[in-house]
């Protein structure tokens, strides 16, 4: 098995679905001759020309609009936003037309499209570029929404989303893109929906978070088996749909339970989750279900004012300590 | 013309019933813009528009009595009772809808002429748009796109001179929309739309060269809406007079037909009283057999939200 | 003290505000000659003229924007969505712009702006343009989001927005317009936000809702009357600033709460709800909190399936009564 | 100029030692445009612009040392470090930002016009804008509503041939930008924006008719990007070649002007390099004097989201 950082294992899934599929194609601003901006698409111009990999004009509605139209008809295009923050233009077409025909049609069209691209914050892009919208698409009915943390989980999700035949909202992390993993040597390697991954088993509390976050609880994890307490990680890896079953059987286990995001912790989709464990599993609780989200401001620009906005292991480390009690 | 302005008829008694609810517009003085142009595509070309959509749906060629039926929220209605009336869509009859966010669809259709394209075929897709929504942003970013990238589609702005309440002068800083492709290397221009045949011929004329050229192109054809903006538009005197929609009767896209073929001795009077009387009858058994149509099971609310599973169920 | 509809009461605290403050003023889509879809704003053109009531063209972010640039000279806009989903478009200039220039600027700017419309499932209005859209809003930092369900509540809490230096989303209901109450004789009455209103005191089970469910608590609340049952009515009325305190207390009196809201179920913002009262209140509760919200369904056209999606008095009822066990 | 240049030397110094982060875009080559323009415009004028802000803030009276503290993400920054290089603000200079969604805040510079017209005001807004963001929807929707509504806003496009890595003819269906105002009935033109004289001319003619007519604007100024689109923009051989840039540097706003400056006698050579090394001396001073600057307190993090409130505290 090949060792590949998240970058390159992406780049690498999308290479492979479109040669296997012509009617798989890239669109979006800046992904051809300048390569990317995160440099995914790095090299993919050159090798499959204008048709497959098309560069677009600073139009987010426009373009989400007009990928809709072309999975309407069968095509399968992958939307690359610069970053997830811009798709905020793009809601009423993601919310309104491509995540609504198959059921405003009674079934008869359906949108086989992936919007992938960088969510969360990155290195100081300040207050309108470090949105993290997982929960808000999760939120909205006929989207399906993933946000891999592993290279293989973005080489084997990207598959599974591109030949999904709904829509799917497809988070990346810029802090994960250099990060290295190894690669199954299979170019159907298909990591399905709806199945959270445990990272590392334990029985005392259930550290459960996704993207970024599935790695701050790893170290988490750590820190607490330095102490003598075993965690249990669930890498969440699909938000829609939600792999309930193994996060709440975690939790009938281990009897404790964090939930980590990234985004704005009022409201964040990690409520979603807490509040979906209270319901059923609380004769198992034998504490709160603790949460650690990203503080309730925009993001500031100055590092050490963004760093304060980021949960970090300190920050997860804290909760999870009041957890146990 | 005569079916659509029928069926209309009997879309509204829907309302008025209460069969129907939600939003309803009526189709009513702007007939010959979709007849004219819809009978001049190619089977094959992709249509699409806004929620003011029975009158393409009927002449594309779906079923009367499913659209009807579709309206009154029935199981066996063209979209299975979840769209109503401004969602109707068959694929069939590569009718793509039937859309409520006014302008929004238009990025679709230039995604289907997007798709027709990059599948190699000789489509032209016709994307029909208010004169309001010509005033949605999201129009000059696929305009833009489309001409950028030598797309077949042709952008029909159906100016009846009112975006609901407002009247065109109220909404545009320059009437004449067509002009605002301008900018974007696009052939425009405005013709009359209610006279069938000038319609067609016009259409003809537009079709042919966009399917040749691959270009898209922006035209804007003047009609009037006889009717209120929707069925729940009970009071018309706010934005316009009586006598004003008088004057546009006289033009009125049936009368103006029936003129042009009892004068040149292709139809009689009576031949066309039979052809509307005929259409009337046929929407009004269609109204019956649609009330008669079953409602959705309470279990089809999450059937169709996805292709392949279902949303977590209950409340 | 004048008894007037939702609709008039709502539309007299417009009035008012406008005649106190010449920066007041209205925009929106057909709010002028057209008197309003729902008729909120009647008689107001001919009243105030174009300067203070302007009709727009079809152009949301447009509009949003044009009124973010007039809030930051001073001005204080009160901008009409038809539909609250029609907000969707705007939500670029909502997020990114009008809710983020005060922190973006250092505080050197502010924008005194009011977004108000109905928000959720009217009658048969179908999927595009039923939205609820309250828990996106309350997700971001920046906005203050507010959902008054009686007449007296939309009319203080209209004054308290306009006169709010903040963004301000304001939900209404289309069910409301037409319910009728008692409206204070003073044009000063400001209901202050971060307030919930208790709607009737029990000591057995606290239900909390805002907006149209707020009534659907109290239909739910006479029910378990007859039942013998004491329920506490919880009216949440401001989503942000959230009034925990009155829910907490509630919580810790009954011991039980269930949180009834219209969006969808998955990820709405009762979860954030659910969540913070069983992290502050977890030693008080004898059974998990119960949650009733819309069906996770894009809204159906057909009224018997519309009818299903909407949380009425039977599904919350049967949620409360398996909370109380 | 040389102050502007000056500064945008030690923003990318700032960024290079690792002082600044993010997204840091500096305006070397535009220079002509912002200060033609702005020497031409009345004490309240609003101004706004995008995120290539530092020469527009600069020019404007914001103090060089809170514009670099700011970049530094000081407390004493223009925004208190909040913003960023992207995000300069200054309610004394009537400069409205510093913004980052591509095209968005020409939407609230047409609402600054709104806002000064509802207020009986004679002011003139000034809207900056790229190339590429002539791309947005949004400046469609407000166009129209500016016409409609006779707002005195001048949109004027920095085009300088690139959107990031895309070339102008790879975004725009034409070219021409200025003539997407045409359908809109609003006036325009493209001038040349790399002779400061030239542009004063144009601009004081252009305001002056705005603030009779109030009257919106639409206009186009060529210029050119030196530099890469952003600090990090470390591949410019991706879209464009060295030749091409040195081209253009041949008609360096700094070089026209210092030739028109010796050629007629105004300056001497030696006066010149004597304004570029001041200009280059305050400008590394004030960078030493902005990374001695504080970081914002940790409790700065909730300040100023609302006006009379915080945020719910904690992770
Ligand atoms: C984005 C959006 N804003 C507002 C509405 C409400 N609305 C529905 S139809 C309409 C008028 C549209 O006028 P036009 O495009 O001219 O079409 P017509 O009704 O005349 O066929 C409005 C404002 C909507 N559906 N979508
Ligand atoms: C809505 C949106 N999409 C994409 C981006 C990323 N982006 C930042 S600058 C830029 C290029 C803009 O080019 P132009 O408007 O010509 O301005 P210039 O950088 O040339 O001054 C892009 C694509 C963004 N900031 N906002
Ligand atoms: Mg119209
Ligand atoms: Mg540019």
């Amino acid at each position: 098995m090949p060792t590949l950082t998240y970058r390159e294992a992406l780049r690498q899934s999308i290479v492979e679905e479109i040669e296997r599929d012509e009617d798989v194609f890239l669109i979006g601003e800046d992904i051809g001759r300048y390569q990317g901006t995160f440099r995914v698409t790095q090299g993919l111009f050159e090798r499959f020309k204008q048709k497959r990999v098309l560069d677009t004009p600073i139009s987010e509605p426009g373009i989400v609009g007009i990928a809709t139209g072309a999975a309407m008809m069968g095509l399968r295009p992958i939307v690359e936003m610069m970053t997830m923050s811009f798709s905020i233009l793009a809601l009423d077409q993601i919310i309104n037309h491509a995540a609504k025909v198959h059921y405003m049609s009674g079934g008869q069209f359906s949108v086989p499209m992936v919007i992938r691209g960088p969510g969360g914050a990155a290195n100081q892009l300040s207050a309108q570029h470090s949105h993290s919208l997982e929960g808000w698409y999760a939120h909205v009915p006929g989207l399906k929404v993933v946000a891999p943390s592993t290279p293989a989980d973005v080489y084997g999700m990207l598959k599974t989303s591109v030949r999904d035949d709904n829509p799917v909202i497809f988070t990346e992390n810029p802090g994960l893109y250099g990060i290295k993993g190894e690669i199954p040597e299979d170019t159907n390697y298909l990591v399905p929906f709806g199945q959270a991954a445990v990272r590392h088993e334990g029985t005392d509390i259930s550290l459960i978070g996704y993207s970024r976050m599935a790695h701050v609880c790893m170290e988490v994890a750590e820190a607490l088996d330095q102490e003598g307490v075993s965690a249990e990680v669930i890498d969440v890896r699909s938000l829609v749909p939600l792999d309930t079953e193994t996060i709440f059987g975690s939790v009938r286990k281990t009897h404790r339970a964090v939930v980590v995001y990234e985004d704005w912790r009022n409201g964040g989709y990690g409520a979603e989750i807490v509040a979906r464990i209270q319901e059923s599993c609380f004769d198992d609780l034998d504490a709160p279900v603790g949460r650690v989200g990203g503080l309730n401001v925009p993001m500031p620009y100055a590092r050490n004012l963004e760093l304060l906005c980021i949960p970090n292991k300190d920050d997860a480390l804290a909760v999870a300590r009041a957890t146990l009690g | 013309m005569c079916r659509i302005r029928a069926f209309e008829g009997q879309s509204e008694r829907a309302y008025r019933s209460g069969l129907a609810g939600g939003y309803l517009h009526v189709y009513n003085g702007m007939e010959a813009t979709a007849i004219g142009w819809l009978s001049s595509i190619q089977p094959g070309d992709p249509v699409i528009t806004a929620y003011r959509d029975h009158g393409h749906a009927l002449y594309l060629g779906c079923d009367a009595l499913e659209c009807m039926a579709e309206i009154m929220g029935r199981a066996t209605g063209l979209s299975k009772g979840k769209g109503g009336s401004m969602h109707l869509y068959s694929k069939e009859h590569n009718f793509y809808g039937g859309w409520g966010i006014v302008g929004g669809h238009t990025a679709l259709g230039v995604g289907l002429a997007f798709g027709t394209k990059y599948r190699g075929g000789n489509e032209v897709t016709h994307c029909f748009l208010g004169d309001g929504a010509a005033n949605a942003g999201v129009l000059y970013e696929v305009m833009n796109m489309a001409s950028l990238w030598d797309l077949p589609v042709i952008f029909i702005i159906e100016n009846n001179e009112f975006a609901m309440g407002t009247r065109l002068e109220y909404h545009a800083a320059d009437p004449e929309l067509h002009k605002r492709a301008e900018g974007f290397n696009m052939e425009h221009e405005r013709i009359d739309g209610m006279d069938v045949l000038q319609v067609r011929k016009h259409a003809k004329r537009i079709i042919e060269k966009v399917r040749k050229t691959h270009r898209p192109y922006f035209l804007e054809i003047m009609n009037y809406r006889f009717a209120g903006h929707g069925a729940a538009d009970n009071d018309q005197s706010l934005y316009r007079t009586p006598e004003e929609v008088e004057r546009a009767k006289q033009r009125d896209p049936i009368l103006l037909l029936g003129k042009h073929l009892t004068e040149n001795g292709i139809a009689s009077e009576a031949e066309l009283e039979a052809i509307q009387r005929e259409a009337e009858e046929e929407m009004e058994a269609v109204y019956e057999a649609a009330a008669a149509q079953p409602k959705p099971e309470p279990d089809a609310v999450y059937a169709d939200v996805y292709t392949d599973m279902e949303p977590e169920r209950g409340h």
